[in-house]
């Protein structure tokens, strides 16, 4: 099978679906000529327009809300929000009015707009073009919130996304967008809520979102010359989340880690944590491990920024140390 | 008043009846409130009547609107019912929303309202992405986006009307200036010319007497089949009075209002007095015929508060219902 | 000791370093002559005049963004945020600059202010003024967060709040605002980072914030009817997070609810949840339960939203049935 | 060239220094990422010199400037070092920020520089918030909110000129228009005249050819002045460009910008170049005397740089502090 990059990926899901439906447009800034400063866009405004692929000035919060308005008559857009860093500026719109208009309404208006952004440190970017914000959208009820761990699923994701008559929000991998993985050339869709079951294992359950299932499988494979079996899942979509996949797995298990490059405190880890022991309790070994980022804003210096993310290394000796029974108290 | 033209005495008589039901449904909303009855607080659009009804007038049932906290005169001129609106208000499982949303979403899908909003400024966004839909399907419906002075403080409408004013979309930003926003006076909120806000970013603004509800209708019929024409973006302030508090319990509000200042405006300036007036004097209609209208509205409103008394509330299963589609 | 509402403990703290401090300043909307929509600063504009309580127009972001400048440059700014929900707006003044800019300068610069909101449902205010938004901001690293759970409690920490030299928020409910309690005539601070036991208690801990220490309380009332004894904590502070008093306790009684009004999912309940069983895993008996606000926006009609929120009856039989046993596996 | 005023040689010689210390500074850094030293990306200065030292210039240590994505320039301007510059851009323990903060977070507490920032128009409320805090401290102090014709996107922006209007405070808001924002052209983000986006808010506005530094900091000092009187706030729009692409990395730009566009800025209209034909046309400074200064600037920038690169990281247990202070 062919194999093209997450960016290439996204590109094929927004210009598919933009052949089907006419109702979808998209924008942003420099989406159209530029095709996005990383270039993901790239051909689109060519094929379809600059009615349909809009540069939009910088007003992150002026042009989601114009995406919510869009979105309740008839057209379903899709906003580029350039750095996942800015959705603090666009809360109010998408939290606030586009997550709450079909409840308030009483079913009766619905906000079919996607929001696509990223996620990911490592870039030396520093504190404000580094975050991994998803866990503050996943807390706010009527957003789903979609994290896309390669190409492959990047482009079925999407493209769920994109026909899925809620307010969604995906969050690429920014580390990963010139990373490839095999992607049929015929249509294909990623239902929402349905974890992926990325390697099976025994001794431990590592789940891992978006740019953490790579981390979690690389731990997987030196745990595998230790003779320790991971079994790697990828929730896929945190909201909804499929509980089930990841309860089944460790009371096979009965060890998880959880891991994700939100920062730990108040995050995604804490909400998977929480559910794996309410669901598996009795089955728990010991306690579910969480692994996210620092509670430190991501510092510029690679020197400190490469210490605020979980590592391969780092989580293959947390879960060392979980199945060798090490971990009895708190870490 | 500005224009007299009685061979449309159907459509005056249409403006006039439809302040009143703004009036009436306020007063008797007013009445739910005081006799703890409803659930919350409302904000009584009583005052601004010809604002409400001189917009709307001139549009079709597939426009679209947005609304405010101070959104059941809006929601009335685009068309709503009386019935659907006080169940809404009460919580009730038939009004507009199920009860879910209440006074400050009150929302009316199929006449085109896009809902009231709690956010102050939250519709701008909404309003202008409304009219790009229209234009991007090929769609002649324009779209108005209520907001009062206050909202001229919200950033939110600046970057929205610069992106309505870049790609020359069919939106109306109206701007009720009704002197306050809650507490506060307008000049202590805004610098400079209200209009100036508008025309920095191109935009054609006008400045209008919101009491006088067919110098509105007359500029809004104007403004809607320019902007139908493609020639919009345009801005209107409406300078109009609020006849109550901010909200139903701002009850001693002397100390940010004097009580003279809200008698002229009563006596003085009212919507729908003055009109009446109009009407008599143009022949139009009797004083006794609007007397009878208007009570025959009254006795609507006071219809439709005793059986949305009486409705039911929503079911306990329903209360996570609607979260997705 | 004398009673006051958690308005006048409000209004004293503030009026009290006001007077002490000369570089403190309250800015928001309404907040001069009519003292908030709430009443609850009515007073102090005539003591300390317009320069020092000053009226801004609605514009959230700006007068946000205003404070942290401010705070940079020697003064000490307490924004007052009419609602809890507003937070939405200014999240980028709040967690993009405030929150990071201590970290992001090395340690020079710093922005000692202080963002006061509310938060609560069941006043029939609808989804967009009933919102309990801690949870977000705690998931970001630089802000403090304070619940202040009583009069006593608010004012301790509020003056606390005014001297810290960080961002910190703090989030009083709504519906406590009329509600008295004892606060001594003399000055007192309550220091960040040391929760309260409430109620002593042997067979269950029940964590409550804010809103719900009361609901706690007041389940403590019904347990103690059926013998069952529970103590009561209130970490009052949830960033820092006073992790030792928790798990005292819950090595105590080996069982847990934790009570927060943000929505269950990706909130409050389950990093203090995922804490516990964390710390005290082999002293648990059965899973932490969780109790926080449905996952639905809040709705306006009082017979859905009373639904929403946890109450002292659905809190006790929660309690009961973990004490019983019944609560083997997943709710 | 406005003004010819050679008593004050000193100052002219000073802004002729800095602007070229600005040069050399941003030569370094492309130079470093051209050669994959420095980690990230990082955007150039060059070409907008003149606006940074002309309004710099006209400012005392106590004033403060807030900066941008593009701060390099501010930072020298307003008096930072080479060296604790450089040891930042290169993530280094002896930086401004401690290698925390890297190119866009770059501040200078001790000079009145506040901070780069990487949320476009982030720093507006900042800005105006040193202002107010001046103001409310008794102090005289000034400050500038440096930012692009981008910025002017951003609601926040409106809400704190309203602020800073209606207050009285003694902020500049200093508008670099360099034509583009990223890879967009000014007129296709920006709808109106650029100035009118200030004076619909009572804002006393200004347009002004950034190229020229004599002009431009005629105009700050006069202003300056003024808000230090409490006359403010003021805008000023900056007409200028940016030589290289949006950052270090956007070399091939054809596709959004003429290269005919670049040559022409490039060659008619660099600041430096043309101060300095000026200087030695008024006699100030023979060309071989620029030419010497420019030299010892150039040799600062590479020995500061060579000093950085050898400079050692932060240690890993400072990753956890300065979180909370
Ligand atoms: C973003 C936001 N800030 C503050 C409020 C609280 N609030 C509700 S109405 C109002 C005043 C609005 O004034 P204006 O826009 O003039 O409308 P009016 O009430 O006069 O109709 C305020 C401050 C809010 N609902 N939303
Ligand atoms: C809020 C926000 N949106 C988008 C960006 C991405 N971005 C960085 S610089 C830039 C262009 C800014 O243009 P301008 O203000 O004119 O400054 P210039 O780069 O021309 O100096 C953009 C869109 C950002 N950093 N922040
Ligand atoms: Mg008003
Ligand atoms: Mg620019």
């Amino acid at each position: 099978m062919r194999s093209i990059t997450l960016s290439q990926a996204v590109n094929e899901a927004i210009a598919e679906e933009m052949r089907r439906d006419e109702t979808i447009f998209l924008l942003g800034e420099d989406v159209a000529e530029a095709g996005t400063p990383f270039k993901i866009l790239s051909g689109l405004v060519e094929e379809f327009g600059t009615s349909r692929i809009i540069d939009t000035p910088i007003s992150e919060p002026g042009f989601t809300g114009i995406a919510v308005g869009a979105a309740m008559t008839g057209s379903r857009p899709i906003v580029d929000l350039m750095f996942g860093d800015f959705l603090f500026l666009v809360m109010d719109q998408l939290c606030n009015q586009a997550a709450k208009t079909h409840y308030m309404s009483g079913g009766k208006l619905n906000v079919p707009m996607v929001l696509r952004t990223n996620l990911g440190a490592t870039r030396r970017s520093a504190a404000q073009h580094s975050q991994s914000l998803h866990a503050l959208v996943a807390h706010i009820p009527g957003v789903k919130v979609v994290l896309p761990s390669s190409a492959y699923e990047a482009k079925g994701l999407l493209k769920t996304a994109i026909r899925d008559n809620n307010p969604v929000v995906i969050f690429e991998d920014k580390l990963m967008y010139q990373d490839k993985s095999e992607v049929p050339e015929e249509e294909y869709l990623i239902p929402f809520g349905q974890a992926n079951i990325v390697r099976q294992g025994t001794d431990i359950t590592l789940v891992g979102t978006s740019s953490m299932v790579q981390v979690a499988e690389k731990a997987a494979d030196i745990l595998a010359k230790q003779g320790i079996s991971a079994e790697v899942i990828d929730p896929r979509t945190i909201v909804p989340l499929d509980e089930d996949t990841i309860l089944s797995s460790v009371r096979k298990t009965s060890r998880a880690i959880v891991i994700d490059e939100g920062h730990q405190s108040y995050g995604v880890t804490a909400e998977i944590a929480s559910r794996i022991s309410e669901g598996a309790f009795y089955h728990l070994d010991a306690p579910v491990q969480r692994m996210g980022a620092m509670d430190v804003p991501i510092p510029f210096s690679p020197a400190l920024e490469d210490l605020t993310v979980p590592t391969p290394e780092r989580v293959a000796i947390r879960a060392m140390a979980l199945v060798k029974g090490e971990l009895t108290y708190a870490i | 008043m500005t224009k007299k033209k009685t061979s449309n005495s159907e459509e005056y008589l249409r403006m006039y009846t439809q302040m009143a039901r703004i009036r009436a449904f306020e007063d008797q909303a007013n009445k739910l409130y005081l006799s703890a009855k409803m659930p919350g607080l409302t904000h009584m659009y009583s005052g601004q009547e010809a604002v409400a009804v001189g917009i709307c007038e001139a549009l079709k049932k597939t426009d679209h609107i947005t609304s405010t906290h101070r959104g059941h005169g809006h929601c009335v001129a685009k068309g709503a019912e009386f019935k659907q609106m006080f169940c809404e208000l009460l919580g009730k499982e038939e009004g507009y929303c199920r009860g879910k949303g209440g006074s400050m979403h009150i929302a009316d899908q199929a006449n085109g309202n896009l809902g009231a909003n709690a956010i102050v400024g939250g519709s701008a966004g909404i309003a202008t992405g409304a009219a790009l839909s229209a234009k991007n399907l090929g769609k002649d419906d324009v779209t108005v986006c209520f907001f009062g002075d206050g909202a001229l403080g919200q950033g939110l409408l600046y970057e929205v009307m610069n992106m309505a004013s870049l790609w020359s979309l069919p939106v109306i930003y109206a701007c009720e200036n009704n002197l306050y926003g809650e507490y506060t006076k307008v000049e202590e909120m805004a610098a400079g010319e209200l209009t100036g806000r508008a025309k920095a970013f191109g935009i054609e603004a006008f400045e209008l007497d919101g009491q006088d509800v067919l110098a509105v209708n007359n500029l809004s019929q104007k403004l809607v089949a320019r902007a139908r024409n493609g020639e919009g973006p345009f801005f209107i302030q409406l300078n109009t009075y609020r006849y109550h508090g901010h909200h139903v319990g701002d009850i001693n509000r002397e100390y940010y209002r004097p009580k003279d200042e809200e008698k002229y405006w009563k006596e003085e300036r009212d919507p729908i007095i003055n009109f009446g007036i109009w009407l008599a004097k143009e022949n139009i209609a009797t004083t006794a015929e609007l007397q009878t209208l208007r009570d025959q509205v009254n006795q609507d409103a006071a219809d439709a508060v005793a059986y949305a008394l009486d409705a039911s509330y929503p079911l306990a299963e329903e209360v996570d219902m609607h979260v997705f589609i």
